[in-house]
C-alpha cells in the first residue's frame, strides 16, 4: 500500500489543497444490474481534504457508485481519475494498494476473528517466516481503538461485540494507514451520539492530512455538521452537487425525494383504547429485570436506552424467542403464555427485528416469497397449496404503502438496496394484520423520505386501534413518533414519560442512571 | 446452580483446550478401567501409531475446512502416494520414490486447488470428482497390482521405534506441532480463518483469496500423500484399494474436533482431539472384544452422543436467541 | 411468437447444467451407434431409479439446510428388512414394516439434527455406521433372498413395465414430478426453502423450523424406501452392504445438478438431469469398452466441466476474477 | 491343559455371506473346544486397520494369529513382526505373498487360481469349445477377485482357444451393479454365448440381467463359490456350473491348524481344502450353500 504523507496541513494549505485539480474523478459511471439501472452517467469530484458528502435514496446507487470505486463492481462505462491518472480496479486489493478505503454498509467482518486482526485484516504485520508480529498488531489495534474511545480490548472475538461496537471495528480499519481517499458508506447507522462525535472528529484528522472523504448517510444533522459539498444522486443520476454551506435541510431533500417534507401529525391525546399489551415483572438472567409496561391500543410507546440495555431481548421475549425467568405478559387482559414466535403470531403480535439481514430476510427468496413468509397460511389453499394471486396481492399492497423500489416481485432480496430491504420486512409484518406491533430499529439505514412515510405509517396504524412499540436509538425518532416513552437503563426501566411534555435532557438523563 | 453452571461454562471459554479433549480423556480412562492391556505403554504407542495416518491427513484437512472448503479426494491420494512410493523403489530408489509420491499429492492438490479457484465449482464437486478419477490413476498406473517393498528397511522404518515411541507417531506429533504453529502464529494461517470466516470481507480486504487456497489444496494434498506414504511404510506394500472412505472418516474426526463445516473455525488441537477420539474408541472395542456388527452401533452411536454433550456444554449461558 | 436470441441466452443462463447434458449426449452420441437408442436410454433410465430415486428425497433434506449422508446404510437396512420378510409374512405386510422401520429411522436422524440442532454432517454419518450394524445384526450378516422369484408380485416394482415404460422409471419420475411440485407450489415448500435459506429469519417469520427440519428426514427416509421396493424387487435378493458408497453417488448427483450445499436452493428437475449424467456416463463409456478405471478418469473431468458450465453461465464468464 | 488364546482378524464380515457363516462357524467351533479362548476381529475390508489388529493382538500376547487378509502383500511387514514376537502366525483363505512364507506357520483354505481354473474348464466344456463369452469380475483390487480372474483367463488361453473373452468390467460383488453391467453387455453385443461371474452372487445378477431381455435361453452361466440362489438358479437349469465352497469347512480348518501348532504338531505348510466343480449333473451329491 503507497502511504501517503501524513503531515498535517496548516488551514492555507488545506485551502490551496482544496483548490487544487481534484483528487478524485469519477467519470460518466454507468452501472447495469439485470433488469436495473443502477448507475447512468454518473460523475462525481472529490478534493483533496474535503467532507464530500452523498445523498439520495434508498436504492439510488450510492452504495454501487462506492462499490465500484472500490473495486467490487467494474463499471459498464465511465472511468475513474485518481489523482490524475486514469485508474482501473479489477478487484478491491488494486483498489486498496492504490490507496482507497471503503468503509462498507453492511459490515465487513470476520466474527470468528479477534478485534485487532479484523481491524488488520489482509495487511497483518508480517515478521520472520511469516510470522504474525502479534505485538505490534495488539498495540496498534490498542491505539486505534483508544483514539476511537471505544471501551474493549483488541483481543475480543468480533462476533461477541454489539452491532455499533462492530461498526466501529470497521472504521477503524480507516486509521491503519493513511489513505488517499475513504468513503464512509452509512457509518452512523447503528452507532450513538457519543460514538458518533468521536467518529466526527476522526474524520476532521483525517481532512486535515489531506485525505479526500466520502461520506454516506441518510441524516441530514450530520451531512450538514461534517460535509463541506454534497453531491444527491436520485435514481442513478446526479441530481446536482452543491456547497453544502449555500444550501438547506429542505432543499437537499427537494432535490432528492421531488418534494418536501410535512412536519410531524400529532394526535390529541387521551383518544387510547383499553390496554391491550401488559408486561409486569418481566425478567430474563442477567439481559433484564422487573420490567413492566403497558401499551393501549391506538397508543404509539417508544423504547429508548443505550445500546446492550437490554430493548432487543425485551421484544425478544415478547416474541416467544427468549424464555423469560420470572414475570406475566398480558395481552387483552389476558395471561399468555407465549413460548415460540407462531403463538406470538397467533395472539395479534408482529416483530420487526432488528437485523433485517439475519433475522428479518431470507436473502436468496423473492421480495414476494418474503413478504408472505410470516402469512403463509393466509395465502394457503386446499391441500397446502399455494395461491400466487393472493401473495402477488400482499405484493402489490405493500410495495404501494411503502413505496418498495424493488425492479419487481421476483427480484431477490439481495439485490435490494439496505433501505429497501428493511420495507419488505415491514411490509411482511403488516401483512399479517397484526394487533400489536412492534419494531425494533425500524428506520435504520433508511432514507429521509421513506423515513418520514415510515413514521406517518406508524402514526396511522397507530391511529387505526393497534397498539405499537417502537424501539430505536434515534432520539429524535423517539420523540417524533411516540405517546409514550420508556427508558431503559441496564435493564430496568428508568422512567416512563408522556411524549408531549418530554424533554431530551429528561430522557438523557434516564438512560444513563441519573 | 445456574451460577457455577454459567461460571463453569466462562472456564470453558478462557480454556485453550477444546471440549472434545473431555471426551477422548473420558474414553481412555473408561478403557483404563475396564480393560487389562489399555493403559499398557505399548498399546498407547500402538494407538498413536494406528491413528497416524486419519491423523496426518485430517492436519491437512483441518486446514482447508477451516478455509471453507473440503477434499474428498484425499482416500484416493493415500493410494496414488503409496503406490508411486512402493512401486518406483525398485527403479528409482527408495528416496526418489517417496518424492515422486509426496509430488503427486503436492501436484493433485494443486490442481484441485486451481479448478476451485479458476471455474468457481464448489470444492465439494471438485474434489468428488477427484475421488473417483484419482482412484482411476491408481489403477492406471497399478494396472491392479498390490506393490511389495523389496527392501525390508522400507517397513522396517515404519514399524521402528525413536526415544521410545513410534517414529510414525513422531511424524504425526512433529506435524501437528507445525501445523498448530501455522494456523495460529502465521499470516497465512490466520488469512486461512479469514477466508473461511466471511469470504467476502477476506476479499474486500485485499486477500488474495484464490491463491490463498490453492496453497491450502496442495497442503492437504502433502499431507494426504504423507499418509500414504507412512502407511505404506507400516505395510511394506501398497494396495491399489487404500484409503477408501478414508475422506468420511477424516472428516469425521476434524468435525469432532470443532471445525466447523462452513468454515472459520477450528483448530488443529481439536483436530488431534478428534483423531485420538475415534482411534481410543477402536482400540479399546478391539480390547473389549465387542462384535464387529456392534462396534458399528457403539462407534456412530458414540459419534452423536459426543455431538450432543458438545452442545449442551457450549450452550449453556450463551445468551444468543434460540432460533 | 419465436424466442428471441436474449431468451434463449436466459435460458442458457438459468439451466447451464441442462445445456451441458445435452451437449454431452450428443457428443457420447457421435461414438457409439448403440448409445443413441430407445432402449438404451430406457436401460439408462431404469439403471438410475434407484440412485435417482433416492436423491430426490436427499435434493429436500439439502435445501432445508441439511445433508444425509445415512441413505446408503438405510437402503441396505430397507432392502434387506424388505426381502428378509417378504418370505415370512408376504410382500405386503414385509413393505409396510419396513415403510414403518425406515421412517422411523428418519425420525431419529430428523430428531438428532432437527429437535436437537446436532451437526447434520457428523449425525446422518454415525447413522451411516449405526444402521449398517443394526442391519447386520438382523440378518446375522447373511444374504437374503425371494425364494419364489417368478410368482410374487413384489416383482412389479423392479422388474414389470407401464405403457412400455419401466415401473422403476414412473417411481423415479413420477416422485420427482410430485415433489417438484410439493416444493414449488405448496406452503410445505415454501417453508423449507426459507429454513434452509435463512433459518433464523424463518424462526422470526413463525416458521417451526424444528419440525420443518425433522419431515425432511422423513421425506428421505421415505424415496429411500421407495428405492429399496426397486432394488429388492430388481435383484430378488439382498446383501447387507448393498447401498454402501451410495450416498456419495446420491450427493453427487444432486450436486451435480446444481442444489447448493448451503441449502435454501434446489429443484427436483436439476437433481433428474444430474442423476441422468452420472447414468450415462456409466452407461456411455461402458458402451464404447473403456476399462473401469479409464471410465473413472472421464467421469472425473465430465462432473467438473458439467457444473462448470452451469456456474459459468449464471456468472457469464468463465473464469472467476477472484485474485 | 491350560486354555490357549487364539486371534483372528479377518477380511470384511457381513459382506457376504460366506464370510459371515465362516465367522460364526469359527466361534461355534472354539466354543465347542473347551481348551479355546479366541479374540474375534474384523478389519472391515481395510488394510490399515488390519494391521493395526494384527498388532494389537501381538500386544495381547495372544498363543495363535490367523489372518484372513486383506491383501495378500500388505500384511506381510506385521505378520513378520508377529513372527519375531514368537506368536505363530496362520493365514486362511486367501494366500498371501510369497515373501511373507518365511513369517507363517501355514496357510488354510481354497486355492483360488485353481478356482479360476475350474470355472474355465466348465465354460469349455458347456460351449463344446466354441463361443464368445463376457466377464464380471470381483470389487477390483482384492486378491480374491485377481486370482480368480487370472486362473479362468490363463486356462481358458491355453486348453480353449475357442472361446474368446470379449470384454470385463467389474461387478464389484454386487448383484445389482452386476446385473447393471450385464445390462450393458446386452445392450452392446448381440451375441453373447457365456457369462463368467466371479462368485454366483454376481452370476445371479447376471442371470436376471438376461433374462429380463429375453435373452437368457441358450446362454451359459458359470461362477464360483456357490450360493444358495446359484443352487436354486441350477435346479431349474438356469444356471450351468459353479465352484463349491464351505466356509464351515475354511473355518474348521483354519483353528484346527492353528490349534495344532500352538500344540506343537506338525502342519502341512499348504493345507488346501477341496472345492470342487458343482453343476447340474453332480449337484445331488452337495448339501444346498446356508448362504
Ligand atoms: N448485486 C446486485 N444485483 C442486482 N441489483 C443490484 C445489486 N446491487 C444493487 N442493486 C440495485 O442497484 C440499485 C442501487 O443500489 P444501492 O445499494 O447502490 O443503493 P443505495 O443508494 O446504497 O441505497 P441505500 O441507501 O438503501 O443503501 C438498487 O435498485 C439495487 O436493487
Ligand atoms: N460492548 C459489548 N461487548 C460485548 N457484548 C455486548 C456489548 N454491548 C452489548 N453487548 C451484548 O449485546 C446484547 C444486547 O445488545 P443490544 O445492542 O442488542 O441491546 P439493545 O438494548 O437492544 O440495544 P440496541 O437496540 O441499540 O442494539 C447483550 O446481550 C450484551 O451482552
Ligand atoms: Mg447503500
Ligand atoms: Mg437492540
Amino acid at each position: 500500500m503507497t502511504a501517503h504523507p501524513a503531515a498535517i496541513h496548516s488551514a492555507a494549505e488545506l485551502d490551496d489543497l482544496r483548490r487544487r485539480a481534484p483528487l478524485l474523478k469519477l467519470d460518466g459511471i454507468t452501472k447495469t444490474f439485470p433488469g436495473v439501472v443502477a448507475l447512468d452517467d454518473v460523475s462525481l469530484e472529490v478534493r483533496a481534504g474535503e467532507v464530500h458528502a452523498l445523498l439520495g435514496e434508498n436504492g439510488a446507487g450510492k452504495s454501487t457508485l462506492m462499490k465500484i470505486l472500490a473495486g467490487n463492481h467494474q463499471a459498464n462505462r465511465g472511468q475513474i481519475h485518481l489523482e490524475g491518472e486514469v485508474v482501473h480496479f479489477d478487484n478491491p486489493m488494486q483498489a486498496k494498494e492504490a490507496g482507497i478505503v471503503l468503509i462498507h454498509q453492511e459490515l465487513s467482518l470476520v466474527p470468528e476473528m479477534s478485534v485487532a486482526e479484523n481491524i488488520f485484516l489482509g495487511a497483518l504485520p508480517r515478521g520472520m517466516f511469516g510470522t504474525v508480529k502479534w505485538r505490534v498488531l495488539h498495540a496498534v489495534a490498542a491505539e486505534i481503538l483508544k483514539t476511537l474511545g471505544c471501551k474493549f480490548s483488541p483481543r475480543d472475538k468480533v462476533g461477541r461485540l454489539s452491532i455499533a461496537n462492530r461498526q466501529m471495528v470497521e472504521i477503524a480499519r480507516a486509521l491503519v494507514f493513511t489513505p488517499k481517499v475513504v468513503v464512509f458508506d452509512e457509518p452512523t447507522a447503528s452507532l450513538t451520539d457519543a460514538e458518533k462525535v468521536v467518529l466526527f472528529e476522526i474524520i476532521r484528522g483525517l481532512t486535515k492530512k489531506g485525505v479526500g472523504v466520502v461520506y454516506i448517510s441518510h441524516r441530514m444533522d450530520e451531512i450538514f455538521t461534517l460535509s463541506d459539498r454534497l453531491t444527491v444522486l436520485r435514481d442513478g443520476k446526479v441530481r446536482g452537487t452543491l456547497e453544502t454551506s449555500e444550501t438547506s435541510e429542505d432543499g437537499v431533500t427537494q432535490l432528492m425525494i421531488g418534494r418536501s417534507l410535512e412536519g410531524r401529525t400529532k394526535r390529541a391525546a387521551g383518544a387510547f383504547g383499553p390496554v391491550a399489551l401488559e408486561v409486569k415483572g418481566l425478567t430474563c438472567g442477567s439481559l433484564y429485570h422487573d420490567v413492566s409496561f403497558q401499551v393501549r391500543k391506538g397508543e404509539v410507546v417508544g423504547m429508548y436506552g443505550l445500546v446492550g440495555a437490554g430493548r432487543t431481548e425485551v421484544a425478544e421475549t415478547l416474541f416467544g424467542l427468549r424464555t423469560p425467568d420470572a414475570g406475566e405478559i398480558r395481552i387483552d387482559g389476558e395471561v399468555v403464555a407465549i413460548d415460540a414466535p407462531p403463538a406470538a403470531i397467533a395472539r395479534g403480535l408482529a416483530l420487526v427485528p432488528e437485523s433485517r439481514k439475519e433475522q428479518g430476510l431470507v436473502l436468496g427468496m423473492s421480495c414476494r416469497d418474503n413478504m408472505s413468509m410470516a402469512k403463509l397460511s393466509g395465502v394457503t389453499g386446499r391441500f397446502g397449496f399455494l395461491k400466487p394471486r393472493a401473495e402477488q396481492a400482499i405484493y402489490d399492497e405493500y410495495a404501494k404503502t411503502l413505496d418498495l423500489r424493488a425492479p419487481g416481485p421476483a427480484a431477490l432480496a439481495v439485490n435490494l438496496s439496505g433501505g429497501n430491504q428493511q420495507k419488505v420486512v415491514i411490509g411482511k409484518w403488516l401483512a399479517t394484520d397484526p394487533e400489536i406491533l412492534i419494531l425494533d430499529e425500524p428506520t435504520r439505514g433508511i432514507d429521509v423520505g421513506s423515513k418520514s412515510e415510515i413514521h406517518d405509517l406508524i402514526r396511522r396504524l397507530a391511529a387505526s386501534g393497534l397498539a405499537v412499540l417502537v424501539i430505536s436509538s434515534e432520539m429524535p425518532e423517539i420523540m417524533g413518533v411516540s405517546d409514550r416513552v420508556l427508558a431503559l437503563y441496564h435493564g430496568r426501566i428508568a422512567g416512563d414519560f408522556d411524549a408531549e411534555t418530554l424533554t431530551e435532557d429528561r430522557l438523557v438523563q434516564a438512560i444513563s442512571g441519573l | 446452580m445456574t451460577k457455577t453452571l454459567q461460571s463453569l461454562t466462562h472456564l470453558s471459554r478462557l480454556t485453550v483446550v477444546p471440549p472434545i479433549w473431555l471426551f477422548t480423556l473420558a474414553c481412555a480412562l473408561f478403557f483404563t478401567v475396564t480393560t487389562d492391556n489399555f493403559a499398557e505403554i505399548g498399546n498407547l504407542t500402538n494407538i498413536l501409531q494406528q491413528t497416524s495416518t486419519i491423523g496426518l491427513i485430517a492436519l491437512g484437512m483441518t486446514v482447508v475446512m477451516i478455509n471453507g472448503n473440503i477434499d474428498l479426494s484425499v482416500g484416493a491420494v493415500v493410494a496414488l502416494a503409496a503406490s508411486l512410493a512402493v512401486g518406483l523403489q525398485s527403479d528409482i530408489g527408495t528416496l526418489p520414490a517417496v518424492a515422486v509420491g509426496l509430488g503427486s499429492g503436492i501436484a493433485l492438490g494443486f490442481l484441485n486447488g486451481m479448478i476451485v479457484w479458476k471455474t468457481g465449482v464448489d470444492a465439494f464437486i471438485v474434489t468428488l470428482g477427484a475421488m473417483i478419477g484419482v482412484r482411476g490413476l491408481v489403477f492406471v498406473y497399478t494396472q491392479e497390482q498390490s506393490f511389495f517393498a523389496m527392501d525390508f528397511a522400507y517397513s522396517d522404518f515404519g514399524m521402528s521405534q525413536t526415544l521410545g515411541l513410534p517414529t510414525l507417531a513422531w511424524v504425526f506429533l512433529g506435524f501437528t506441532v507445525v501445523m498448530h504453529w501455522v494456523m495460529t502464529s502465521t499470516v497465512h494461517g490466520r488469512n486461512a480463518y479469514a477466508v473461511g470466516g466471511n469470504r467476502e470481507a477476506a476479499l474486500n480486504a485485499g486477500i488474495r483469496v484464490g491463491r490463498h487456497m490453492v496453497v491450502n489444496f496442495m497442503i492437504v494434498g502433502f499431507f494426504a500423500a504423507l499418509a500414504g506414504i507412512t502407511l505404506s511404510t507400516q505395510m511394506g506394500a501398497s494396495t491399489p484399494n487404500l484409503g477408501r472412505e478414508y475422506e468420511l472418516w477424516t472428516i469425521t474426526a476434524v468435525v469432532l474436533g470443532g471445525t466447523k463445516l462452513t468454515g472459520g473455525a477450528g483448530s488443529i488441537l481439536g483436530t488431534l482431539g478428534g483423531v485420538l477420539a475415534i482411534g481410543i474408541l477402536r482400540n479399546g472395542m478391539n480390547l473389549m472384544q465387542v462384535p464387529a456388527f456392534y462396534v458399528l452401533v457403539i462407534l456412530g452411536a458414540i459419534l452423536i452422543a459426543v455431538l450432543f454433550i458438545d452442545r449442551q456444554v457450549n450452550r449453556a449461558g450463551s445468551e444468543e436467541v434460540e432460533a | 411468437m419465436l424466442p428471441t436470441w436474449s431468451d434463449v441466452g436466459h435460458l442458457a443462463q438459468r439451466q447451464g447444467i441442462l445445456i451441458a447434458f445435452i451437449l454431452f449426449i450428443i457428443a457420447f452420441s457421435f461414438t457409439s451407434e448403440r448409445f443413441a437408442s430407445w432402449d438404451n436410454a430406457s436401460t439408462v433410465f431404469r439403471q438410475v431409479s434407484i440412485i435417482g430415486t433416492m436423491a430426490l428425497g436427499v435434493t429436500v433434506v439439502v435445501i432445508g439446510g441439511n445433508l444425509d449422508l445415512s441413505v446408503g446404510s438405510m437402503l441396505s437396512f430397507a432392502t434387506v428388512l424388505v426381502v428378509d420378510l417378504h418370505d415370512k409374512i408376504g410382500p405386503a405386510p414385509a413393505m409396510a414394516i419396513t415403510l414403518v422401520a425406515t421412517l422411523a429411522i428418519g425420525a431419529v436422524n430428523g430428531i438428532l439434527v432437527g429437535f436437537l440442532r446436532l451437526n447434520s454432517l457428523i449425525v446422518t454419518l454415525g447413522m451411516l455406521s449405526a444402521i449398517q450394524g443394526v442391519t447386520l445384526i438382523y440378518s446375522g450378516g447373511q444374504n437374503v433372498d425371494i425364494t419364489d422369484q417368478e410368482a410374487t408380485w413384489f416383482a412389479f416394482f423392479g422388474r414389470d413395465f407401464l405403457l412400455g415404460v419401466a415401473v422403476p422409471t414412473w417411481i423415479f419420475l413420477g416422485l420427482a414430478v410430485v415433489f417438484q411440485i410439493v416444493l414449488t407450489r405448496t406452503a410445505y415448500g415454501r417453508r423449507v426453502f426459507a429454513v434452509g435459506g435463512n433459518p433464523m429469519a424463518a424462526t422470526f417469520s413463525g416458521i417451526r423450523r424444528s419440525y420443518v427440519v425433522f419431515s425432511t428426514y422423513l421425506v428421505s427416509a421415505f424415496t429411500t424406501f421407495c428405492a429399496a421396493l426397486i432394488l429388492g424387487s430388481r435383484v430378488m435378493g439382498s446383501q447387507n452392504n448393498v447401498g454402501q458408497g451410495y450416498e456419495l453417488m446420491v450427493l453427487a448427483g444432486v450436486i451435480l445438478g446444481g442444489t447448493s450445499l448451503l441449502g435454501g436452493s434446489g429443484s427436483m428437475v436439476k437433481t433428474v438431469i444430474g442423476v441422468l449424467i452420472l447414468g450415462f456416463i456409466q452407461n456411455g463409456l461402458l458402451l464404447m469398452g473403456y476399462q473401469y478405471y479409464a471410465q473413472w478418469l472421464v467421469t472425473w473431468v465430465v462432473i467438473i466441466l458439467a457444473v462448470w458450465l452451469d456456474v459459468a453461465s449464471k456468472r457469464g464468464r468463465l473464469f472467476t476474477t477472484t485474485t | 491343559a491350560d486354555t490357549i488364546t487364539i486371534g483372528i482378524t479377518q477380511n470384511n464380515v457381513g459382506v457376504d455371506s460366506y464370510q459371515t457363516t465362516y465367522e460364526r462357524a469359527f466361534i461355534e467351533a472354539a466354543d465347542a473346544d473347551p481348551d479355546v479362548e479366541t479374540v474375534v476381529l474384523d478389519a472391515g475390508g481395510d488394510v490399515a486397520r488390519q494391521i493395526g489388529q494384527i498388532q494389537d493382538l501381538i500386544q495381547q500376547k495372544v498363543d495363535a494369529i490367523i489372518i484372513w487378509p486383506t491383501n495378500g502383500q500388505a500384511v506381510v511387514p506385521a505378520v513378520r513382526q508377529a513372527d519375531r514376537a514368537g506368536i505363530p502366525v496362520v493365514i486362511t483363505n486367501s494366500q498371501i505373498a510369497e515373501a511373507g512364507f518365511d513369517f507363517i506357520k501355514s496357510f488354510s483354505g481354497p486355492n483360488n487360481i485353481v478356482q479360476g481354473e475350474y470355472s474355465a474348464q466348465m465354460m469349455c466344456d458347456a460351449l463344446g469349445g466354441k463361443g464368445q463369452i463376457v466377464q464380471i469380475s470381483g470389487q477390483p483390487g482384492y486378491t480374491t477377485a485377481i486370482e480368480r480372474q487370472k486362473g479362468f483367463e490363463d486356462e481358458l488361453a491355453k486348453s480353449c482357444p475357442g472361446v474368446t473373452i470379449m470384454e470385463t468390467q467389474p461387478g464389484d460383488w454386487n448383484r445389482e451393479k452386476s446385473q447393471r453391467v450385464m445390462e450393458n453387455f446386452l445392450t452392446k453385443y448381440d451375441n453373447i454365448d457365456g457369462v463368467y461371474s466371479g462368485d454366483d452372487n454376481m452370476g445371479v445378477g447376471a442371470l436376471n440381467a438376461a433374462k429380463a431381455s429375453g435373452r437368457a435361453d441358450g446362454m451359459v452361466f458359470i461362477g464360483a463359490t456357490n450360493f444358495a440362489v446359484g443352487y436354486e438358479a441350477m435346479g431349474r437349469g438356469e444356471y450351468w456350473g459353479s465352484v463349491y465352497q464351505s466356509p464351515v469347512e475354511d473355518a474348521k480348518n483354519a483353528l484346527a491348524t492353528a490349534k495344532a501348532i500352538v500344540e506343537g504338531e506338525e502342519v502341512p505348510f499348504l493345507n488346501y481344502f477341496d472345492t470342487p466343480k458343482i453343476t447340474k449333473d453332480n449337484m445331488s451329491e452337495f448339501e444346498k450353500p446356508v448362504f
